[in-house]
């Protein structure tokens, strides 16, 4: 199973500052190993938030994102306890899903 | 967690995001820029990751004993780990021998969990159990993050091994004629945009010994500060320096004793 | 402190059986558009999304460093003010393929979406927003991309 | 005095034996002389590293100017003196006098900091860099630039180079192919890596890189 999230979610005035750092290599597919072979595309290529339950975010990745991908975005309205669910799949079809409640 | 490190760490990357905001910007220099792009790389270093798992690592059942490192021996007494890591290397009377975080924390994987210390010594960086090595040391480190180093040498073995660091130090050798004092041992200097620091005595806060393990940006790769050393040496061009071995322990024991009263702020984010 | 691999793996399980209860809505995963991916221009990359042509708007914002250390990892970000905002896009444009990401973005976060991307060498970086009306509005910055460490 | 001698050392007998003397000697009340310091780093350096690819372990054996050079403290005057005779005495001056090649592909060899290390598959100089940049400072638009030595920007301007072909230019020529050859020749522990000496550039990177340096058309001296 891929490692965990690390979200963060910090209420900012009228709402709440979400980071997320996911542990994943974001392989281009245009790299070479050192025999000289092609390493095979592995990345993430869809990401959805959800807010307590409902979904507030979706995003579509292509390889150039960097390795151990970083993502912030902030949610209207989020107050201190809710919560915020983080979802990636990538490429082979692996998928991870973490949540973090709001501080 | 440091809390004045934490605000500060908050407060740059903000002004480093809020700077970034301000448009149109005029002619910045080189140094500014590269202080810019750092500031909003600070918030949300992904050593994080590596920390989290190095915590699990910590208190999971594993090895051919099925045991915790729970009960491992840091120096400060088995199990603690909060305040470890700014006092290795250090002296360990049950294997007779000065050693650093990660070799410790190897013979604690081999004497509670089983595991075959040897082999993992062998075992290239960034895989089997490398990678775990690396986690933990990235979660030790971090439980000390804020507090000052204070290596202790008090006996002959850490006296020893800070002077054989020392002069390992300034050894010179390979087909360039470089040793860690080329880089290391000037104030100011840098390797094309990469501050060095000074490493011949406190260099500051969170700067050099007090930065590892830090995630490296430019491979997306956590690096210990045994693969920082190996990797020193490869661009030294010398040969391959053993991982745990007696010179990479020394030379932690003489930037650790030199570092004294630097506050850690490992683990960082590096170029 | 608190254990934050103990908190994760039980959020991680809680989300799961969340999910298996039927409490989480099945998220609405955004079908990844291959073609986007592919493209080389900004225009093909956002007409592959299904959008017309992009006109410049100093209403959109791209932020990110004049320079970068490293083109491992170069902090972007992609912002509007504007109402009406479905999507924002982040493109560089000397990369092999443009498209970096695609966020569609809802009324419940703020059309401000930071990441990092890739950049193999020192290129514009576009920040494109789709809007509800139809209309495609980018801003552009050039991000300079330098040579770092002993192997440079 | 109770002196432990680390298990892992390698010639470990060797070393303690030495380390007994070295205690007698230095009557018990402290620890090992620096003399025994020395030679038990020495022997901690032999038994720490191993062969990687290219990168054998004949690298950590030092010739005078590399063990004299490896402390704190410079080495004496006439230590020093004898290291800079031997560089001078190895010297080899371009073949046919040819010291200059195309500055572009000097600029090419000092942007490139490859070569020689455990990841690099071949020794020959064809697959080396001069990591010129690392260091120095050298043509004006690449910012991303060292600064342990000192710049290098205008550097055949600055001295009055017009014409490098120029009977006046022949004593800078002469002392920038020495430089670039075997620094050593001028300061004993200098820490610039012989290029020419160790065989890390043939003769026609340096020439390129005199160009990069001394042409008045190169990008350095506009």
């Amino acid at each position: 199973m891929p490692d965990p999230m690390r979200i963060r979610a910090q209420v900012a005035g009228p709402a709440a500052t979400v980071r997320v750092l996911m542990s994943h290599d974001m392989e281009t597919g245009l790299r070479r190993d050192a025999a000289g072979k092609v390493i095979p595309a592995w990345f993430i290529q869809e990401v959805t938030a959800t807010h307590n339950g409902k979904q507030v975010l979706s995003a579509q990745w292509g390889p150039s994102i960097a390795k151990n991908p970083f993502m912030q975005f902030n949610v209207k309205g989020a107050k201190a306890g809710d919560k915020i669910v983080v979802t990636w799949k990538d490429n082979k079809g692996e998928t991870r899903t973490d949540e973090a409640t709001v501080t | 967690m440091n809390k004045n490190l934490l605000i500060a760490a908050v407060a740059v990357a903000a002004a480093g995001l809020a700077a970034a905001q301000t448009a149109p910007s005029g002619p910045k220099s080189a140094g500014d820029g590269i202080a810019e792009y750092r500031a909003m790389l600070a918030d949300g270093n992904p050593a994080d990751l590596f920390e989290a798992k190095g915590e699990g690592l910590w208190k999971t059942k594993r090895g051919p004993k099925a045991a915790t490192l729970e009960k491992c021996d840091l120096g400060q007494g088995p199990g603690v780990v909060k305040g470890a890591f700014v006092t290795l290397p250090r002296w360990f009377a049950d294997t007779q021998k000065v050693q650093d975080l990660e070799s410790r924390l190897v013979t604690c994987m081999e004497t509670l969990q089983g595991f075959d210390a040897a082999e993992i010594a062998k075992t290239r960086f960034g895989q089997g159990e490398q990678v775990n090595v690396t986690a933990l040391a990235t979660w030790v480190a971090a439980e000390s993050r804020g507090l000052r180093f204070n290596l202790p040498q008090g006996h002959p073995e850490e006296k020893r091994s800070y002077e054989i660091g020392k002069r390992v130090f300034f050894f010179r050798g390979g087909t360039h004629d470089f040793s860690c004092a080329s880089c290391h041992s000037e104030e100011g200097k840098r390797i094309r945009l990469q501050d060095l620091p000074l490493l011949t005595k406190n260099p500051g806060d969170g700067v050099g010994f007090a930065a590892w393990p830090a995630y490296r940006v430019s491979n997306g790769e956590m690096w210990s500060m045994q693969l920082r050393l190996n990797d020193c040496f490869r661009q030294q061009r010398f040969p391959f320096p053993g991982f745990g071995s007696e010179i990479t322990v020394a030379l932690g024991t003489y930037m650790g004793v030199n570092a004294k009263g630097a506050q850690s702020i490992a683990p960082a984010i590096k170029r | 402190m608190h254990s934050r691999r103990e908190m994760l793996t039980q959020s991680a399980t809680l989300a799961g059986l969340l999910a298996s209860a039927g409490l989480v809505p099945t998220v609405a995963h955004a079908a990844w558009t291959p073609a986007a991916f592919e493209a080389k221009t900004m225009a093909e990359a956002v007409k592959a999304l299904g959008g017309g042509t992009p006109v410049e708007s100093k209403d959109i914002t791209v932020t990110g460093p004049d320079i970068a250390e490293n083109g491992a990892v170069v902090p972007v970000g992609a912002s509007t003010t504007l109402p009406g905002v479905k999507r924002l896009l982040l493109m560089v444009e000397k990369n092999p393929s443009v498209l970096a990401a695609v966020f569609d973005v809802t009324e419940g976060v703020d059309a401000s979406l930071t990441t990092r991307v890739k950049m193999g060498q020192s290129s514009n970086v576009f920040a494109v927003a789709m809007m509800g009306d139809g209309k495609v509005l980018f801003a552009v910055k050039e991000i300079k991309v330098t040579l770092g460490g002993c192997g440079g | 005095m109770k002196h432990l001698p680390s298990p892992t050392l390698a010639s470990a007998a060797a070393v303690v034996a030495l380390a007994a003397v070295g205690a007698l000697l230095a009557g018990c009340a402290t620890g090992p002389s620096e003399a025994e310091l020395d030679r038990q780093a020495l022997a901690a350096v032999q038994a720490s590293f191993r062969d990687q690819g290219i990168a054998k372990v004949d690298r950590i054996k030092q010739d005078l100017g590399q063990s004299a050079c490896s402390s704190d403290k410079p080495p004496s005057d006439a230590v020093a003196e004898r290291i800079s005779a031997q560089a001078r005495a190895t010297m080899k001056w371009p073949t046919g006098g040819q010291y200059f090649g195309d500055f572009r592909e000097g600029e090419r060899i000092a942007q490139s900091g490859r070569g020689m290390t455990w990841t690099d598959t071949s020794t020959a100089t064809s697959a080396n860099g001069g990591n010129c940049y690392n260091c120095h400072q050298i043509s004006k638009t690449e910012i991303s630039y060292g600064t342990i030595g000192p710049s290098l920007y205008n550097y055949g301007k600055n001295r009055g180079v017009t014409d490098i072909m120029a009977a006046t230019a022949q004593p800078i020529v002469e002392y920038t192919w020495m430089k670039i050859y075997n620094g050593k020749t001028y300061n004993a522990c200098s820490n610039m890596p012989r290029f020419g000496h160790a065989g890390l550039l043939d003769e026609k990177q340096m020439a390129h890189l005199m160009s990069l340096l001394l042409d008045p058309r190169s990008p350095v001296n506009q």
